[in-house]
């Protein structure tokens, strides 16, 4: 027994001696510390897709383009830009930037970070956002030239995600070692990652532009939601991510914190597939429309951040059309077309969702359609799962589905095409006619033609009801009192935006 | 005369000493290295010796719970080990034992009438009604109530449980039943209630048994002939009078000396 | 049959008790029991298993299991009452005044620690003893009873040692502080014949050198018989006769003991006969008979012995019995 | 009242409580349609988070609303059936799949007995959770296949315990003695092994009965639970946890159940062990 | 007692190879990482791309011998999802583990064993049936809820624990006593029903009369003996405690393998899954032979005779 216990406390006090490094504390009050739900995947900004590593990398590079906290286009590490034609645009490329080592950023850098990213072999996660760009070249003049393969008005949109890597360091480096500590050109600069615990950075004091008040900030992975909040409140964390409304119902009643929130470019919606048997019947379909009050989602369940939209894209989006309603929330109506539909509507429907999602809104809608005399089962399975079911033939895809889109481009074609166009492994339409709608749409030029196109697709949904939308997403985080910042639609952490008030 | 019921022959039990860490076989345990006895009807034969002298294990290998390592041993004159599967069924059912401990030797969760009748049933001897009234009849033999039956082992005081399992070895009608220290557990004024009844079931069903004890006076008391065994070899063997008059070898004198008299 | 030893016959006894109960659970195990011993007797203490034989050992050391009590009685060691003393006090006195062997030596032994060190417990708890000193008297304990290479056996595990060898070690333990009484329940049950002789004549050298008392504790009428003084028969928790060995193998003036005797096959008895064998068998603790105990058992037993209880009475120099008939038992059981 | 003081012995009266409470939720469980005063999936979005007491279009919601306005009482009531009967039919599953190849095991011994005890190790170490999640993944979402994940992660607890107790009785004469006689393996395992084997099953049984109530509501809190609105403790208790400063009673009603349903069955696991070993 | 262990330790070997295999193929049922690691709307031709390029798209089969010669180099492979090598993932998570599980192991001994030593010298005292009670309380709450009560109250009301993550040395301490309530009431079982079955055995009464206290005898010979019975679940607690680490350090966003496990499977991250896998198969071996080696320093009978 009492051998047992000394080799214990022998054994544990060698851990602890090795876990000296680690443990030891780093107190510093010019910190702004983060909590996010889980660490970043990777740093190399072309390696991956997922908010956790956009909110660090971000400050870590400079983009090509950026968007201003209206959500407007404007320059970072293009000044200006020139369309040469349908296919073409230059780029004039800035001269004062350097990266982290000291290195300037020239136009090579920007041509390697486009090439890069669209090499299928380099296999990016990012790769569809891009592949519409055939060539990448440095002009005489040192300015940028970047071909398409058709007209591609939402090119600028998915250029404010290119971050620049620079070309000599990531060959000398490799990409592993890159991907460890990444060196780019934006405020901040990497400094440490401790694995599954935190991602330190640094403020670039010879950043070209304002880097912000924040001598350092830390990215901390903090995966319960309970426990970002008590990390919140406690003042162990000055902001933190992923709050719903009950959450931030939560943090209103605390002291010296606050949830803060904006509209995103995040469309949800209800998934219906048009190929299942009863669901092959538009009028079906049109009920399942009817039933759905999305003003009750929005006010009774998501607190009001949200805001209820009747088509497929969000006020973020190029493409949303003022004014379109949808299908009306019309409870009778949906009874007496299931009545009409008669025996096919009487089967159990399956719900694919995934605890990604809020739970709440599943089961909300479960009971709309519940109450207008539909049997509904909700199938959770874990994200991978859902996602791989969603992918299959359209056949053997579930019944219904709950989605949040966001092509983070604000652009109705990274939304609608995706959704809805036959050649996609994401749509469960096959139709002749909308293809071609589609397929117009994403290559026209002229704006005004284009929201016509687009109005021509949102009427066809509100007829066809491919997917019911729901709302537009309000991203919500917890700040601490003393921060002030505004969250914009794209979901961007963005630190040299930040500040402490007073 | 008659053949022997059981003839053993140069029984040899060894048992394997492994070592090393392929397990090879380095030795042996002889624990019975070289036994010959025979055992004819209505007769006892005892085999005596102290703790480790392979008396039991010769008991186990005439009951067939053992291989022997070498040497044969006969049934009605016929060896065990050429006998067919059904053949060696059959002797099961004329040889049949009594342990030492009767706790251990009853299932603790069964009736007195099913552990009786449960070779029975897997000889698959008469009807479920036959082997009722056989069941009685055997709790008649051996002095037990007919209302014993439906108990569990643990309301019986030793001396029952052993009756019990004497009942359950008689229930196959067998010509000899091995007794393996089948009294040492008992109090003494259970023993002697125990070994009258082994003497009452000798005269009146004519059964030969094979009585293995540690315990000099009660050999004496039930035997006909006796094997003094020690560490697996049989030191002096022969008709109880004269083992008990004139022992020869001067191990078998050591064990006399030490019985402490009354 | 030793003669019991005449000069210590008047002095105060070591250790007596007087009308000692223990109780499990609400049912008496031990009903009454008194007994003396003199220093440098063996008294035996024989019964069958569940007449509280063990109870009784146990009780007077003071070792009773969790369940049992002591419920009434008084017990003495060399005239001081020792049945009210602390658990302290009686630590002091356990292994020091007091010493008691087992059944089963090699369970009885700590399975892992090597047997000197064992001995050597015994010993170091009180004396200021250095540990050269403690060593040199372990092993010359362990010369004492008979162990071959000390040196050697004092470092080896009780599953290194045979069962007699155990025992030998036991008794090393138990007199390694000269107590003045010795203990020994069932010392030889566990073991081969020869070596029950052996540890037997032991512990008769070891009484003799020392002048200790034994309490034996036996099933065995035959170690009885060859190791004690005087003998105690305990039958359902009560001592039925007591007397000089002697006396009561020649002369037994209990039924019971007179029938356990005729009931044992003899060396030098009939063969292959029946047995007299007592009918029934020992009752169960939680339902003992009134009146005398051994009354369902008994055949000369009488309306008498069911309704009243026989007290132990004299019935001749040192020998009492519990019997209303006593007198018939010569002409009638033997 | 003859049976009494045999009652006592069996199960002492400081633990009569324990008893009244499973008998109370079983009852619950049992009866909930008769009982609840609310169909449980019935939502009300405008009521949503309501203080137990309250009362809202002549409903009185007793413990209380939950984040979707739906009767926390009812509920619980319905909750209980799910937690419990996921609980029992894991244990049932996995106790008779485990019991049977331990049994076996030990019985035929050699390549068959090796097999299966490697089998043991194995599905002992790898994680639990890994198991539940991949077996989810596959078999998909369910009440079902919770209660098939439970118990294929589980029933090397009581193959090892069988195994482990019919080695030890194997050796003992009766059994050898049937064995010899020419009893089949299946009654000799029936009727000789299983019946004495019973207790210390029955004593992995009672452990792991409060294992499982904690391991769906585990499963719950990783979204692989029962399927909603299918009310089970474990989810309306990990769904709760995120209200503990607002909404404090949809946390602490199920918490408080589960911890009485789970303390009540160890309280007389504990018991049924020191029974079975004989240590009272 | 070597030849045993030889053959346990082939035994195991194969029992890791038939591990690894069997989660091997049951991930890639559950199917793979791609369409996690794309973005929305990403074309089919992206897809197949990355899928190309991670090598999902190659027969399972040669996938999985090329996974099992990279292990026959020890090489465990790359993080799909990080893109970084396995090996220095979990040597960065593996301390974390470590410290927790240690911790929790050391709480969980530390005070069930001592309350399982004292009820079964005490049984009927107060005292044993408090101790009793609060350790059942502990084993009684899912840790997800008694974690999040925790840190509400000893972080946030309070203010004297850190609330989440391992920045300092306290901050071991919630996380490691509410996965220790998992195991506290096991070991306080264990041990008492250990030490019981000791004191009910001959030596115990042999030492006392020898004139041993109670005390004395428990602390000199019950508890060395009844140390086989709680080593022996010390060496299956630590894989529950590592199972359970799964949930506490999601909760206390402690940056263990157990909350690498969950995410790395939600992700289908299967190189890391695998080495999880094999560390947990590794560690359970490890701890059976190190309980053997235990067994052996406790116990003379094992040491010196080889008996098992």
């Amino acid at each position: 027994m009492r051998l047992v216990t000394r080799t214990l406390f022998a054994a544990l006090f060698a851990a602890t001696t090795t876990l000296a490094g680690p443990l030891a504390a780093l107190a510093d009050a010019d910190r702004l510390v983060i909590d996010l739900v889980d660490e970043p995947t990777s740093l190399d900004p072309h390696l991956q897709w997922n908010p956790d590593s956009y909110y660090v990398y971000r400050n870590i590079f400079d983009n090509l383009l950026t968007r201003d906290d209206e959500g407007e286009i404007i320059p970072q590490i293009a000044t200006e830009w020139e369309q040469v034609s349908d296919t073409e645009t230059v780029f004039t490329i800035r001269d004062d930037v350097t990266f982290h080592d000291g290195s300037p950023l020239t136009a090579e850098d920007v041509v390697y970070s486009v090439k890069r990213i669209t090499d299928p072999e380099f296999g990016s996660p990012q790769l569809s956002q891009f592949e519409s760009i055939t060539n990448a070249e440095v002009l005489e003049d040192g300015r940028v030239k970047l071909t398409t393969a058709t007209g591609y008005p939402a090119l600028f949109a998915q250029l404010v995600k290119l971050s620049i890597v620079p070309k000599a360091i990531v060959e000398e480096m490799g990409r592993e070692a890159f991907n460890r500590a990444p060196i780019g050109s934006g405020p901040y600069k990497f400094d440490s990652w401790q694995r599954g615990v935190e991602v330190g950075l640094v403020r670039n004091d010879d950043y070209w532009g304002d880097a912000g008040p924040f001598p350092a900030a830390v990215f901390r992975a903090v995966p319960d939601a309970s426990t970002r909040v008590a990390n919140l409140t406690s003042g162990a964390s000055d902001l933190v991510v992923g709050m719903d409304p009950d959450l931030a119902a939560q943090l209103e009643a605390s002291d010296g914190v606050s949830p803060v929130s904006a509209l995103t470019e995040r469309v949800a919606y209800l998934s219906v597939n048009r190929n299942k048997p009863g669901l092959d019947d538009p009028r079906l379909r049109k009920a399942i429309a009817h039933a759905i009050d999305r003003e009750l989602l929005v006010e009774g369940l998501l607190g009001g951040f949200d805001n209820p939209v009747g088509q497929m894209l969000t006020p973020a989006h190029v493409g949303w059309i003022e004014g379109l309603e949808g299908v009306p929330y019309d409870p009778d109506a949906a009874r007496a077309l299931i009545a009409e539909v008669g025996e096919p509507a009487t089967r159990p429907f399956s719900f694919a969702t995934s605890p990604v999602f809020d739970q709440r809104i599943v089961q909300a809608l479960q009971q709309m359609l519940g109450e207008v005399g539909l049997t509904v089962n909700i199938e959770m399975t874990d994200m991978a799962t859902y996602l791989q079911k969603s992918q299959s033939p359209p056949e053997q895809a579930p019944d219904l589905g709950f989605g949040r889109w966001s092509c983070a481009c604000q652009d109705a074609d990274g939304v609608l095409y995706p959704l809805l166009h036959s050649s996609s492994s994401w749509s469960r339409v096959r139709d002749d006619d909308l293809d071609v709608l589609l397929e117009s749409a994403r290559s026209e030029m002229d704006p005004d033609r284009r929201q016509e196109l687009y109005g021509q697709i949102h009427e066809w949904i509100a007829e066809e009801v491919p997917q019911v939308p729901l709302y537009q997403a309000a991203i919500i985080y917890g700040a601490s009192d003393n921060l002030e910042w505004s969250p914009t639609p794209n979901e961007s952490l963005f630190l040299n935006r930040m500040g402490w008030s007073e | 005369m008659s053949t022997p019921i059981v003839s053993v022959r140069e029984l040899k039990v060894h048992f394997p000493i492994r070592s090393g860490i392929m397990g090879r076989v380095t030795d042996h345990v002889r624990a019975v290295d070289g036994v010959s006895f025979d055992l004819m009807p209505g007769r006892t034969v005892a085999i005596v010796g102290e703790s480790g002298s392979g008396k039991s294990t010769t008991g186990y290998a005439v009951m067939g719970m053992q291989e022997p390592t070498e040497g044969q041993i006969l049934i009605d004159g016929r060896d065990r080990a050429r006998m067919s599967r059904s053949e060696r069924m059959a002797t099961m059912r004329r040889l049949q034992i009594v342990f030492q401990d009767p706790v251990s030797a009853l299932n603790p969760r069964m009736s007195a009438a099913d552990s009786i009748a449960e070779p029975l049933q897997i000889h698959g001897v008469g009807t479920a009604r036959d082997r009722r009234i056989r069941v009685q009849k055997l709790l008649d033999l051996v002095g037990l109530p007919r209302s014993a039956g439906g108990k569990l082992p643990r309301e019986f005081s030793g001396g029952q449980k052993q009756r019990i399992v004497i009942a359950r070895a008689l229930a196959l009608d067998p010509q000899a039943v091995i007794c393996d220290e089948a009294v040492s557990a008992l109090d003494v004024s259970i023993q002697s209630q125990i070994l009258n009844l082994f003497l009452d079931l000798q005269s009146e069903l004519g059964l030969a048994y094979i009585f293995i004890s540690h315990d000099l006076s009660v050999v004496r008391h039930i035997a006909d002939d006796i094997l003094v065994m020690r560490a697996g070899k049989v030191v002096e063997q022969g008709p109880t009078d004269d083992i008990f008059s004139t022992a020869r070898h001067e191990y078998t004198r050591q064990l006399l000396a030490a019985v402490p008299r009354l | 049959m030793m003669p019991i030893p005449r000069e210590t016959q008047a002095q105060t006894p070591v250790l007596s008790c007087t009308d000692l109960r223990i109780e499990i659970g609400g049912n008496p195990v031990v009903d009454g029991t008194s007994l003396s011993i003199a220093a440098g007797e063996t008294l035996a203490l024989v019964g069958e298993s569940g007449c509280g034989k063990s109870m009784t050992a146990l009780g007077l050391i003071r070792l009773l299991p969790d369940a049992a009590h002591l419920s009434g009685g008084q017990i003495s060691l060399q005239g001081e009452r020792i049945d009210q003393l602390s658990e302290r006090q009686m630590n002091r006195l356990r292994g020091n005044r007091l010493a008691m062997i087992f059944q089963e030596p090699v369970a009885s032994l700590d399975p892992l620690m090597p047997v000197g060190r064992q001995i050597a417990e015994a010993l170091s708890r009180s004396d200021t003893l250095t540990s050269a000193e403690v060593r040199t008297r372990v092993l010359d304990m362990l010369t004492r009873v008979g162990i071959d290479r000390p040196e050697i056996r004092a470092r080896q595990y009780p599953f290194q040692l045979s069962g007699g060898m155990c025992q030998r070690v036991m008794i090393a333990m138990a007199m390694i502080r000269q107590p003045i009484l010795l203990i020994a329940d069932e010392p030889t049950t566990a073991l081969d014949v020869t070596i029950q002789k052996q540890i037997l004549e032991l512990m008769g050298d070891l009484r003799r050198e020392t002048g200790s008392a034994v309490l034996l504790i036996t099933h065995d009428m035959g170690v009885v018989s060859e190791s004690a003084n005087r003998v105690a028969v305990m039958y359902a928790g009560r001592i039925v006769e007591t007397g000089s060995v002697a006396q009561v193998f020649a002369r037994p003036r209990h039924p019971y003991t007179a029938m356990l005797l005729r009931t044992i096959p003899r060396l030098d008895g009939p063969r292959k006969q029946a047995l007299p064998a007592i009918a029934g068998a020992v009752p169960d603790i939680r339902d003992w008979p009134g009146g005398c105990r051994f009354h369902p058992r008994c055949p000369l037993a009488t309306d008498h012995c069911r309704a009243k209880a026989p007290p132990l009475a004299s019935v001749g120099a040192s020998h009492e019995t519990a019997c209303w008939h006593h007198d018939r038992i010569a002409t009638e059981l033997t | 009242m003859t049976g009494s003081p045999r009652l006592r012995r069996w199960l002492p009266p400081r633990l009569w409580i324990f008893v009244a409470i499973l008998a109370m939720m079983v009852l619950a469980a049992l009866l909930a349609p008769l009982i609840a005063p609310q169909n449980p999936e019935a939502q009300n979005l405008l009521g949503r988070q309501r203080p137990p007491g309250t009362e809202l279009r002549d409903i009185t919601y007793l413990l209380g609303s939950d984040e979707l306005g739906r009767d926390l009482l009812s509920r619980l009531i319905y909750g209980a059936r799910v937690s419990l009967t996921v609980a029992a039919l894991s244990v049932l599953v996995s106790g008779t799949i485990g019991t049977a190849l331990g049994m076996i095991a030990a019985w035929l011994g050699g390549w068959i007995g090796t097999i299966i005890m490697r089998l043991v190790d194995i599905v002992l170490s790898v994680p639990a959770i890994l198991l539940a999640i991949i077996t989810v993944a596959i078999l998909g979402p369910g009440f079902v296949n919770v209660i098939a994940v439970l118990a294929f992660t589980r029933w090397p607890r009581y193959a090892r315990v069988a195994y482990g107790q019919t080695l030890g009785l194997m050796n003992l004469p009766y059994v050898r003695l049937s064995r010899f006689m020419g009893a089949s393996t299946p009654r000799v395992l029936l009727r000789h092994i299983l019946p004495n084997i019973i207790g210390p099953i029955m004593v992995v049984v009672t452990l792991e009965f409060g294992l499982m109530v904690l391991f769906e509501a585990g499963l719950s809190f990783l979204g692989l639970g029962v399927q909603p609105p299918m009310p089970s403790w474990g989810a309306i208790l990990s769904t709760g946890r995120n209200y503990v400063t607002t909404a404090w009673w949809i946390a602490v009603f199920p918490g408080l159940f589960l911890f009485l349903l789970i303390l009540s069955v160890n309280v007389l696991g504990d018991h049924v062990r020191d029974v079975v070993e004989g240590r009272r | 007692m070597s030849r045993f262990l030889v053959r346990r330790l082939l035994q195991a070997v194969v029992s890791i190879l038939g591990v690894m295999a069997l989660i091997f193929f049951l991930q890639r049922l559950s199917g793979d990482p791609v369409l996690l690691l794309v973005s929305e709307g990403a074309s089919q031709q992206a897809i197949d791309a990355l899928r190309s390029n991670l090598g999902f798209d190659r027969p399972m089969l040669v996938q999985f011998a090329d996974y099992m010669t990279d292990l026959a180099r020890f090489d465990l492979g790359q993080s799909v999802v990080q893109q970084v090598p396995v090996a220095e993932i979990i040597k960065s998570r593996l301390p974390y583990t470590i410290w927790l599980a240690g911790a929790a192991l050391l709480l969980a001994l530390g005070i069930g064993a001592p309350l399982g030593v004292f009820m079964a010298m005490r049984r009927n005292h107060p005292l044993s049936k408090l101790g009793m009670g609060f350790v059942l309380a502990g084993q009684s709450l899912p840790t997800f809820w008694s974690g999040v009560i925790l840190i509400l109250l000893f972080a946030v009301t309070l203010g004297w624990l850190p609330t989440s993550g391992a920045r300092a040395a306290e901050s071991v301490i919630l996380p490691a006593f509410c996965l220790s309530l998992l195991s506290m009431a096991t070991f306080a079982r264990v041990t008492r029903t250990a030490v019981l079955d000791e004191l009910s055995k001959p030596y115990i009464r042999a030492a006392r009369a020898k004139g041993l206290s109670l005390g004395q005898t428990v602390r000199r010979h019950a508890l060395r003996n009844s140390a086989i019975p709680v080593i022996s679940i010390a060496a299956l607690e630590i894989a529950n405690l590592l199972s359970g680490a799964v949930i506490v350090e999601t909760v206390f966003a402690w940056p263990g393998l157990g909350q690498l496990t969950i995410q790395s499977i939600a992700a289908r991250d299967f190189p890391i899954v695998q080495a999880i896998v094999l560390l947990g198969a590794v560690v359970s071996i490890l701890l059976n032979l190190a309980a053997d080696l235990l067994y052996s320093a406790v116990d003379p009978r094992i040491r010196l005779e080889g008996r098992t």
